[in-house]
């Protein structure tokens, strides 16, 4: 019952800023917001309403495959697909989560590290493995990666199968 | 408030003696259900390879002698092996099991590590096949 | 992090091998004379590429492979992963397979939090209690080793279920050994909080405020001992916890000390919640099976693991590899605030502070891919001393 | 025991240089193996400080570059001399003192001092951070201790009148034993002493959580086996000192062995029983409780000295009259 409830005042905060709503699973509500709603957004659910807290920011490559009719191999298109970052925020059983949708070609989405400090390392995790770009976040040092690793290489799209493969272009 | 709360303890161990296994001198007595190394019993396999699928080490691998009479051996490399347990919950047979030897798993060679399951005269057929380099060496 | 423009700083660096924290993991603090000014940190040295690789793996495999993100919570890992799984598959595990998960985590937090006390107590310098507490933390270990075939990796999980029994016999072993830790976890929860030299180091050092670990999202027994009321296994209950149920435990004041008495005090919570599944197993199955093509769909799974709230969220393409999993360990969500409460505070309480929290480096590096060279040579021992020689003779 | 060593025997070989160093190395074994035991564990076999002091003497001893040379290899050496030096003026092993004269007190505390000198200036002769921190800690704590082990120790020289050890060690087992006379300054005296030595839970100079092994982070090899000798003679002295002080003197080689490892085991005890403390902590220890405690029973001692030839008479007229 507080889940339900504490479902529905998280939709009546972001009713501005969600493009849609789903409801994926019982205890959890979807946005899909338009990336710059992100900061406004975040400010109305979290900072001024406090609810919950920020529990993870999840980035995503959601790749177009197509496959060989002939050799059944798949591969990526890349005329399609996108980059998506999900912000999951948590109260209690409750979880709310904000969709943006990025394109490969323009990674870029305002930083959030103004409003809750503690995100900072969320976004260096997502910069350097999917090449997302935090405007205005203060540390873009190395998090995971070691510091001599290629720049322009992100190991978690889906288009990276190795270093050596990354080298040959 | 005090100081020295744990004098008690100190002083009691004095007189006790040292919890410390000795190791490498007293052999701990291991449990009755420890995963240890994996015992393969060729007579009931029927060759599903389900087992070699749901291996997350690669740690065992079936080598097909004769598809059509069930003659396999299997290889299992321990020093792969996780001693997970998954093959022994996916065998619809209960071909595999694991005993609790083995679990002092260090050696300068790697000859102790590989170790071939099935009747002894498909093994050896095996292993005179791979001496002339016959069959493709596994992954 | 500040811009380094100022020279004359001095930065104090601890890590990646530091003695202190067993684990590799690198802190820049900036010190004036023995008071910190300034703290960074820069994770990545134990990163294994897991979920990366869990996207090139079957389910079941990366069943085991997200059990090794974490030594010391192995089995919360699994589990997060196996109800995720069994979420997106619609199925659902028998009840006792569920009490034996509740089981194997209260165990496994009973162990990681003994762990825990002797780590805070060595890097205060008090040896005799890290002794003492790591001895007593031996006999969970056993009990574990009993009931799962292995002291780290317990492998409980399948998807699906539980592959251990709690026979009898074993459960009588669990009984005895609660009440042997329960004795001299009464004893530890006196020592830490009246021994005067260990007080010195403990009682108002690191304080995190409610609003600073309210709003920053610290959580786990870091953020309860500042009074945030946040437990997975209160919120929303995952396998037995409702049927047998946990108390929430909160403190006040937000220091080490407070920290200290939160997970003795969840160590108590522990025992009593054993004792009781241990007496009132249900019976039955225990496992369901769950397809090997896992239906397309995402799914966020959390689980309350010794240091926090884990969150898993699992996204399936419906073929029989995940499309994508991401961790986030709780051990990520506590730096942020650690390192924000850290200045000011003298350097000797440095490895205090970083080890209150109770961080475990190997659960927030997890994700670049590591190729194995499919021309690596293995080398002998023979091969080992040959090369040696040859390498030495340049010197 | 009274026995005159030719000087030269005793400066090399007994009871100060070879067989000193020896037993400095057993002294740490028995305190390595207590604090194991008081913790439930095995600790060392008996070979492990000769162990491990013969493995750093073979190793190659690395100089970090940002060092004056001749100081990092030489101040191991002054450290591990002084620490000799001083064996010559207290009673070792039950033995009168070798050399003796008034005052010498003052010097063997000295040199006892000049050790911890050493370690500061080690620490502060590298780049190390780690080293520097621990040196400042080192001297910091030099600072505070000194002060109060050296008044604690001044405790049974005024009562009795001198200066010179020997002549204290002789009086200390003639009267009253000073541990029951003046407990204050023999409480004083074994905190000093494990200060002094940097044991737990003073180690904060070298608290390896911390900076690794302060002052000695940049040593390895000879220079630090030779500060690791150093330190066990060290205790060795520290030890006989606050024994002959406290416990009567020794008059023979028995005697010294029960009371210094009887010491050693009450050093052994309070080193498992506490939580490192932080070095304000160690500070603010020494100057606000442990150098008042110490002044106050000086005054007594001093007050009581000046009062008793006034009071003696009343007392003789009272009970003898």
């Amino acid at each position: 019952m507080e889940t339900e409830k504490a479902l529905e005042l998280a939709e009546s905060l972001l009713k501005d800023f969600a493009i849609s709503t789903n409801r994926p699973e019982e205890n959890r509500v979807d946005f899909v917001i338009d990336r710059k709603n992100l900061k406004p957004a975040v400010n109305a659910i979290l900072v001024d309403k406090r609810w919950g807290y920020l529990s993870a920011i999840t980035a995503l490559d959601n790749a177009l495959w197509k496959v060989d009719e002939t050799t059944k191999k798949k591969t990526i298109d890349p005329s399609g697909g996108s980059l998506e970052l999900l912000y999951h925020f948590c109260q209690a059983a409750a979880v709310a989560t904000l969709r943006v949708s990025l394109s490969y070609d323009d990674p870029k989405v305002d930083s959030i590290c103004d409003l809750i400090s503690s995100v900072s390392m969320y976004e260096r995790e997502a910069a350097e493995l999917y090449g997302i770009e935090f405007v205005g976040t203060p540390n873009t040092d190395k998090l995971l990666l070691p510091d001599n690793w290629p720049a322009g290489v992100y190991p978690m799209r889906k288009t990276f199968t190795s270093l050596e493969d990354s080298a040959k272009g | 408030m005090t100081i020295g709360s744990m004098f008690g303890d100190i002083f009691k161990s004095l007189f006790k003696k040292p919890i410390t296994e000795q190791y490498p001198f007293v052999k701990m007595e291991v449990p009755e259900n420890l995963r240890g190394k994996l015992i393969w019993n060729p007579e009931k396999c029927t060759g599903c390879m389900l087992c070699i699928k749901d291996c997350p080490s690669n740690g065992i691998e079936l080598l097909v002698v004769d598809k059509v009479n069930k003659k396999f051996v299997m290889r299992y490399n321990i020093d792969r092996c996780t001693f997970c347990a998954q093959c022994v919950e996916s065998c619809r047979f209960g071909c595999i099991e694991m005993s609790d030897e083995m679990w002092e798993l260090a050696s300068t060679r790697k000859e102790p590590f590989e170790v071939f399951y099935g009747r002894d005269e498909d093994i050896k057929f095996l292993l005179e096949n791979s001496a002339k380099g016959e069959t493709e060496t596994p992954c | 992090m500040e811009p380094k423009t100022a020279p004359e700083k001095f930065i104090v660096p601890i890590g990646p091998q530091h003695p202190a924290l067993k684990e590799p993991g690198h802190f820049e603090f900036t010190v004036e004379g023995e008071v910190v000014t300034n703290a960074t940190a820069r994770l990545g040295f134990v990163h294994r590429g897991m979920e990366k690789g869990a996207e090139n793996r079957t389910w079941i495999q990366g069943l085991y492979l997200m059990e090794r993100v974490c030594g010391i919570c192995s089995h919360v890992h699994a589990l997060a992963f196996a109800l995720g799984v069994e979420k997106l598959a619609g199925v659902q595990a028998p009840p006792r397979a569920q009490a034996i998960r509740e089981l194997v985590s209260e165990l496994e937090r009973i162990h990681s939090h003994l762990l825990w006390l002797g780590v805070a107590a060595h890097e205060g310098g008090f040896d005799t209690l890290f002794m003492f507490s790591w001895r007593d933390r031996e006999t969970v270990m056993d009990l574990l080793e009993t009931i799962s075939g292995n002291r780290v990796n317990y492998s409980a999980n399948v998807l699906g279920g539980v592959k251990i029994d709690i026979s009898d016999k074993q459960a009588d072993a669990i009984r005895k050994g609660m009440d042997f830790l329960e004795e001299r976890t009464q004893h530890y929860l006196k020592v830490v909080t009246e021994d005067e030299t260990f007080l010195g180091r403990t009682r108002n050092i690191g304080v995190m405020s409610f609003e600073q670990a309210d709003f920053l999202g610290a959580i786990g027994p870091t953020g309860r001992a500042s009074g945030v009321k946040r437990d997975v296994r209160v919120d929303s209950p995952y396998t037995a916890y409702n049927d047998f149920p946990v108390k929430l435990i909160t403190h006040t004041h937000g220091d080490l000390e407070a920290r200290f008495i939160v997970r003795i005090q969840e160590l108590y919570e522990s025992y009593r919640l054993v004792r009781e599944l241990v007496d009132k197993m249900p019976t039955g199955d225990l496992s369901v099976k769950v397809p090997r093509r896992i239906p397309e769909g995402e799914v966020i799974s959390r689980v309350e693991a010794p240091r926090g709230e884990l969150l898993y969220f699992i996204k399936s393409n419906g073929s029989d590899t995940p499309e994508r999993i991401k961790v986030r360990t709780p051990s990520l969500c506590n730096w942020s605030s650690v390192l924000v409460t850290a200045v000011g505070h003298n350097l000797a309480d440095m490895p205090m502070i970083l080890a209150g929290i109770d961080p475990c480096f190997s659960c927030n590096d997890r994700i670049v891919t590591v190729n194995r060279k499919t021309d690596s040579t293995q080398m002998d021992w023979e091969d080992l001393r040959q090369f040696g020689i040859e390498y030495y003779k340049w010197m | 025991m009274d026995v005159n060593f030719p000087p030269l025997v005793a400066l090399l070989l007994f009871p100060g240089g070879a067989f000193l160093l020896f037993s400095g190395l057993v002294f740490e074994y028995i305190d390595r193996k207590l604090v194991a035991r008081f913790q439930n564990r095995y600790g060392p076999r008996w070979f492990q400080p000769l162990a491990d002091v013969v493995k750093l003497l073979a190793k190659e001893e690395i100089i970090p570059t940002g060092v004056v040379k001749s100081l990092f290899v030489g101040l191991p050496v002054i450290a591990l001399t002084a620490a000799l030096t001083s064996a010559l003026y207290v009673p070792l092993f039950g033995f009168k003192p070798v050399f003796s004269f008034q005052g010498d007190l003052i010097v063997t505390l000295y040199l006892l001092s000049v050790m911890t000198l050493c370690i500061g200036l080690a620490g502060a002769n590298t780049e190390d951070r780690f080293s520097l921190i621990g040196a400042t800690r080192a001297l910091t704590q030099l600072f505070s201790y000194e002060a109060p082990f050296l008044l604690a120790l001044l405790g049974p020289a005024i009562a009795l009148q001198t200066w010179n050890i020997r002549e204290i060690n002789a009086g200390a087992g003639s009267g009253l034993w000073f541990i029951i006379a003046q407990p204050i300054g023999f409480v004083v005296a074994m905190v000093g002493l494990m200060g002094k030595l940097e044991l737990p839970p003073f180690d904060a100079p070298e608290a390896e959580t911390e900076i690794v092994a302060g002052a000695f982070t940049e040593y390895s090899g000879r220079g630090f086996a030779i500060f690791k000798i150093g330190r066990d003679v060290e205790l060795v002295i520290g030890l006989t000192l606050v024994a002959s002080f406290y416990l009567g003197g020794f008059n023979s080689p028995l005697d010294f062995l029960w009371k210094t490892l009887l010491l050693l085991f009450v050093t052994a005890a309070l080193q498992s029983l506490f939580a490192r403390l932080r070095i304000d902590q160690t500070v603010g220890m020494w100057w606000r409780v442990g150098v008042l405690m110490v002044l106050l029973q000086l005054v007594v001692i001093i007050v009581g000295q000046h009062l008793a030839p006034i009071i003696q008479p009343v007392i003789q007229s009272l009970f003898g009259g």
